[in-house]
């Protein structure tokens, strides 16, 4: 992977849009336009913007609760996941799923899942599909470490590694799980060893470096789509905020919070950028704007928005088949 | 027609037929293949189609129905099979999490065309943890559609029905029943999923009932009519959904109504009927309606206390005549 | 009486009280230290029993639930607590499977003293994997208590209750009640498990319901009332076991039913409460019983449809004219 | 462990009893008498008699449904286990179990479990019991190939290390879960390897020999008992009967089977003592004899034994407290 203007670029931008849109999401959050459970991903933005600067339009991501730089990175527009946070039918689940359950055919976003580590044999299953009818796609699944400890990420590692699956699991490793830190849910801290463990080939990376993750997803899509079986990315990152909008966060110290507010993501890539010399060429100011532009008209779209009539309640319960 | 089928075979054709028909339809579970299935359901199978479509999965009951359903997504029919009920208890997050919610969660964006299959009930001595009957659970639950075979027609037919489903159905197969015999006619058009199913015409008690215990309930209905009464059995095929239009013409002729099922009691299927009759049709009814279904105890190994635990026909004898008032 | 405690620190007050008393009591569940409990109800329980009693679990459902039931074996008194009945899916192979039957397939040797709590319930707008109300699953359970404490003073009084049970206990705890107030007498002798509680005498329906739907009830009677109708609220506090007698001098009096439940509709604890009172209770009914439940749908996020699936106060008002021939 | 004749009679009276026992079973299956699923042990003997050795009376055993020559070599009685198979009363289980449920508080023996992978939770429980209450005892768990893929595997091996807690898990390798060969269901066919992953001592022993895995589980236990948290051990060994009886072992080649036979725990003990020049000293013909007489003596016992009366059916739903 080429680190050009453009690319730098795009990846400063995707993880500006995410940070900022995360920023009115807590705002919105206060006026309770948004309800729920949200889950917000500041200070993990590298992971999403260099993993998903790595899949091709035919690949599927699966993913969790806190994924809203997922579906932004990802490519579904910022006003129909507004709108979805704001309830509403234009909402890119059409309301019925909220902050916690993004979906959208378009880009093969195939959610958000409030259920840590259940989306891991869906994606097993995806790759399935694709291995049996030899499409040349990777399906991505995206977790915490607070999944591996479930049975489900056992099951699904193996059962990937077994049948040499095209399948790429990345976890962000963020040092929590709400407030369990990762030293009291696991006997082996290093995660990317316990995949390593099921034969599967398997990474450590900086995941507060857009960089470094586009790297080893580039690399690691490669493979899988070789053939190669599946990969794992381990992610070390921090989330800069509570685990949810209910946290007192007592559960760890502020020093650590601010150590690595040092590594944030953005600041990370503009020191990076520099370095390069490719700072000049951001025009920091422009971004913003272009940005704000897109989140005032997301939230306006979301104001805006229609909801479902009650009476469309038990919709998509079941399909609507045409001969009843 | 003759009685030359076995259930086991029925299922077999029917899985045989659809995976001869489309690509897409591949089994998957344990043992499928190079055991032939536990209850050898699937023996031959792995020999015609290969072990890409046959898949010997490892014990992960949620890791393999979760894969079951994500190729549901990604454009394949997998026919999932759990060994047994008992078993599916591991796999009940992916089920009922997002088997049965995905639809609604996307907003009608992602079904879930996904089969899955599972021996159920008990009396084969096999003790608690083996005897479980607990289809009644996933009735309960939106987004799944559950159904209960009882003939070798319906084991067969109820796999088509299901693969040509767009969203997840459960087919429960009574373990008792692999070995029996019946008709199978594959040219006839299947009843469709929720319609139940008139076994016996009766016109003075409604016996309402489904998978093994219509055998139970018909031998009831033949020494009920020794004694004169005439019941009705209506094999309900479907319990979720339920069909209520049946039911409720049945209960509205006999005026009486007796439930069957295996399950525990409290909380059965047995209840869910009742409660709908109760709503649809309480001004029909003549008498307190009835029930046999499983003594509530963890099925015991000794076969005298399991039988006394299950439903039999001296209890659907007795409890019917005691809806008719003779008792 | 002050209505000055809230339903969190009851639980955390009766979780306390026993840890005081009790070296074999322990609690264990996802972030109940460090973190407080996902609901606050354990905050501050770590400084004051220390780590090896307030035990963070890793996200393994069935590893801790299944750790609950051996501790509870070997000689200890858990409290283990799942956040959510959401995810209890996870963990129901050990309940069903070993807590609900090692007694009798032990003949008796080992019983399971253990208690799970565990919140329950829609209306936070969490969508379809976080809004379920499945108590009544586990009350279908033999082997299993299922307790569902609706005020302050049962949710204190059933953690001590539950500990003293030599069996496994469930406590649903409904999530939206955690900030209600009530009051709360810690020397009053507890009402014991099984026995349902009128929270309001009335004589013209019986409305019974549990958790969260009894404040609803409640409201919705203060409704009727203004109509002239005097409706008696049942809270029935246990769904395993069920309280016939409680019900049916209700229904003996009123001869109308109403049921309130959260659960969806088919299949839920509603469904059984109608069985039972069909069957004991029949020729003391003047008209059908009705129920309220959730609508049959994955639960939506959006407000607007959350708060039309649910159970609501205009809905219990509108079935209970329904049930009175008004409407 | 010291190989002395007393030991070495132990040990292959042990052995033969189980060996002899199932063969009964066999037949009892055959005339009716024993129902339900009877899977069994032969060929596996060692590995129960070796690993009970090393087991004090305090110390507590779980295990699977394949569990004859666990209760026999742990001390339960053979009249008792037969009683049970019959359905009687007098069965350790009180007829309520079967082959499958085998329970003896006196031996603390917490059953046989028909849930592949079902008990491994609750001997972390036990375990945790133990360590909180600063009892000195381990806590066996027996299980199977299988049980490695199931996510309760995962969990309990991690929550055992995490806790360092005073359990020892057995897997008895024996190639084959049900129809299905290790390979088919494992990425990582060295489940001893799996176990180290979560940072377990753990070990792979010949399962075949008795004095292997008895040496291995002494040094387990007490290294358990030292408060070094938990142990594994991987017992390589093969089942020479199907997997139930209902079971055409089409899955295997009869010559897998005959060079495992080759390796009969009872032949190569035999081979080991006569090396050691300790064989003269076994009167197999009075083992012979006096085994009959056990079993015997249970059939009879069995056959004799009373039904539990019907009208008891629901008794152990719950238990019964003096105050109603
Ligand atoms: C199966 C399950 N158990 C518990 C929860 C409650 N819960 C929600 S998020 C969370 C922590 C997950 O941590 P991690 O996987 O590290 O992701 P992070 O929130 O750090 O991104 C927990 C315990 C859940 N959603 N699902
Ligand atoms: C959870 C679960 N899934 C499936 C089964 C059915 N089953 C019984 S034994 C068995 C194979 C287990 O193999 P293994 O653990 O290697 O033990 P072995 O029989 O070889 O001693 C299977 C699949 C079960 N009992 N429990
Ligand atoms: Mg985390
Ligand atoms: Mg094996």
């Amino acid at each position: 992977m080429e680190l050009d203007l453009a690319k730098a670029k795009e990846f400063y931008k995707g993880m500006l849009l995410i940070r900022r849109f995360e920023e009115k999401c807590v705002e919105l959050y206060s006026n309770q336009k948004i309800r729920g459970f949200l889950h917000l991903y500041i200070g993990e933005e590298a992971i999403a913007v260099g993993l998903m600067s790595a899949l091709g339009e035919d690949d599927a991501v699966l993913t969790t609760y806190r994924e809203h730089g997922h579906a932004l990175a990802r490519g579904v527009r910022a006003k129909n996941v507004m709108a979805e946070m704001f309830g509403k039918v234009e909402g890119c689940s059409r309301g019925r799923g909220g902050s916690m359950h993004l979906f959208d055919a378009k880009t093969r976003f195939y959610g958000g899942s409030a259920i840590v580590a259940g989306s891991l044999p869906l994606a097993v299953g995806m790759a399935l599909a694709d291995k049996m009818m030899k499409r040349k796609r990777v399906t991505v699944c995206v977790f915490g470490d607070g999944a591996v400890a479930e049975g489900e990420f056992h099951e699904s590692l193996n059962l990937a590694a077994l049948w040499k699956l095209p399948v790429l699991f990345v976890c962000e490793n963020n040092g929590y799980a709400m407030g369990t830190a990762l030293k009291y849910t696991q006997s082996e801290t290093d995660i990317y060893k316990k995949a390593a463990s099921y034969k599967i080939s398997s990474k450590q990376v900086d995941g507060m470096s857009v960089t470094e993750v586009a790297k080893a997803a580039a690399r690691a899509v490669e493979d899988v789509k070789d053939g190669k079986g599946p990969a794992f990315i381990e992610c070390l990152t921090y989330r800069f905020r509570a685990h949810s909008m209910f946290d007192a966060e007592l559960y760890r110290d502020k020093k650590e919070v601010l150590e690595w507010k040092e590594k944030d993501p953005l600041l990370a890539f503009e020191r990076k950028l520099q370095e390069l010399n490719l700072w000049s060429g951001i025009n920091l100011k422009e971004f913003e704007e272009e940005i704000k532009g897109v989140i005032d008209e997301a939230v306006e779209f979301a104001e805006n928005g229609a909801l479902e009539p009650v009476e469309d309640l038990e919709k998509f319960v079941y399909s609507e088949v045409s001969d009843g | 027609m003759d009685n030359a089928t076995t259930y086991r075979e029925a299922v077999r054709e029917a899985i045989r037929k659809a995976m001869r028909e489309d690509e897409r339809v591949f089994l998957m579970g344990e043992d499928v293949g190079r055991y032939g299935g536990c209850y050898a359901v699937s023996m031959g199978l792995l020999d015609e189609f290969g072990e890409e479509r046959i898949i010997d999965a490892p014990l992960s009951e949620s890791g393999f129905t979760g894969a079951g359903i994500g190729a549901a997504m990604n454009g394949m029919r997998p026919i999932v099979e759990i060994m047994t009920v008992n078993f599916s208890l591991l796999a009940l997050d992916q089920i009922v999490n997002n088997a049965a919610t995905l639809l609604h969660m996307s907003g009608g964006q992602f079904n879930v065309p996904l089969v899955i299959r599972m021996a159920t009930g008990g009396g084969k001595q096999l003790g608690a943890q083996h005897s479980h009957s607990l289809e009644g659970w996933f009735a309960h639950v939106p987004g799944l559609k559950v159904l209960t075979p009882a003939t070798a027609q319906d084991a067969y037919d109820m796999v088509g029905l299901a693969l040509a489903d767009p969203d997840p159905v459960l087919i429960f197969e009574n373990a008792l029943l692999y070995n029996a015999k019946g008709s199978l006619d594959v040219e006839a058009t299947p009843l469709p999923i929720g319609k139940a199913f008139v076994a016996k015409e009766g016109k003075d008690v409604s016996v309402l009932t489904y998978g093994i215990s219509l055998f139970k309930a018909l031998d009831a209905a033949q020494s009920l009519a020794k004694d004169g009464i005439d019941a009705e059995v209506i094999d309900l095929r479907s319990l979720r959904p339920l069909d209520d239009e049946t039911i409720m013409n049945s209960v509205k002729k006999t005026r009486k109504v007796l439930i069957v099922d295996e399950g525990w009691k409290s909380g059965s299927v047995s209840a869910e009927i009742m409660a709908r009759i109760n709503e649809q049709a309480f001004y029909e009814l003549d008498a307190p309606m009835e029930r046999v279904c499983t003594v509530e105890v963890p099925l015991p190994y000794a076969k005298h206390l399991e039988d006394a635990a299950l439903p039999q026909v001296d209890k659907i004898v007795a409890m019917a005549k005691k809806v008719m008032g003779e008792s």
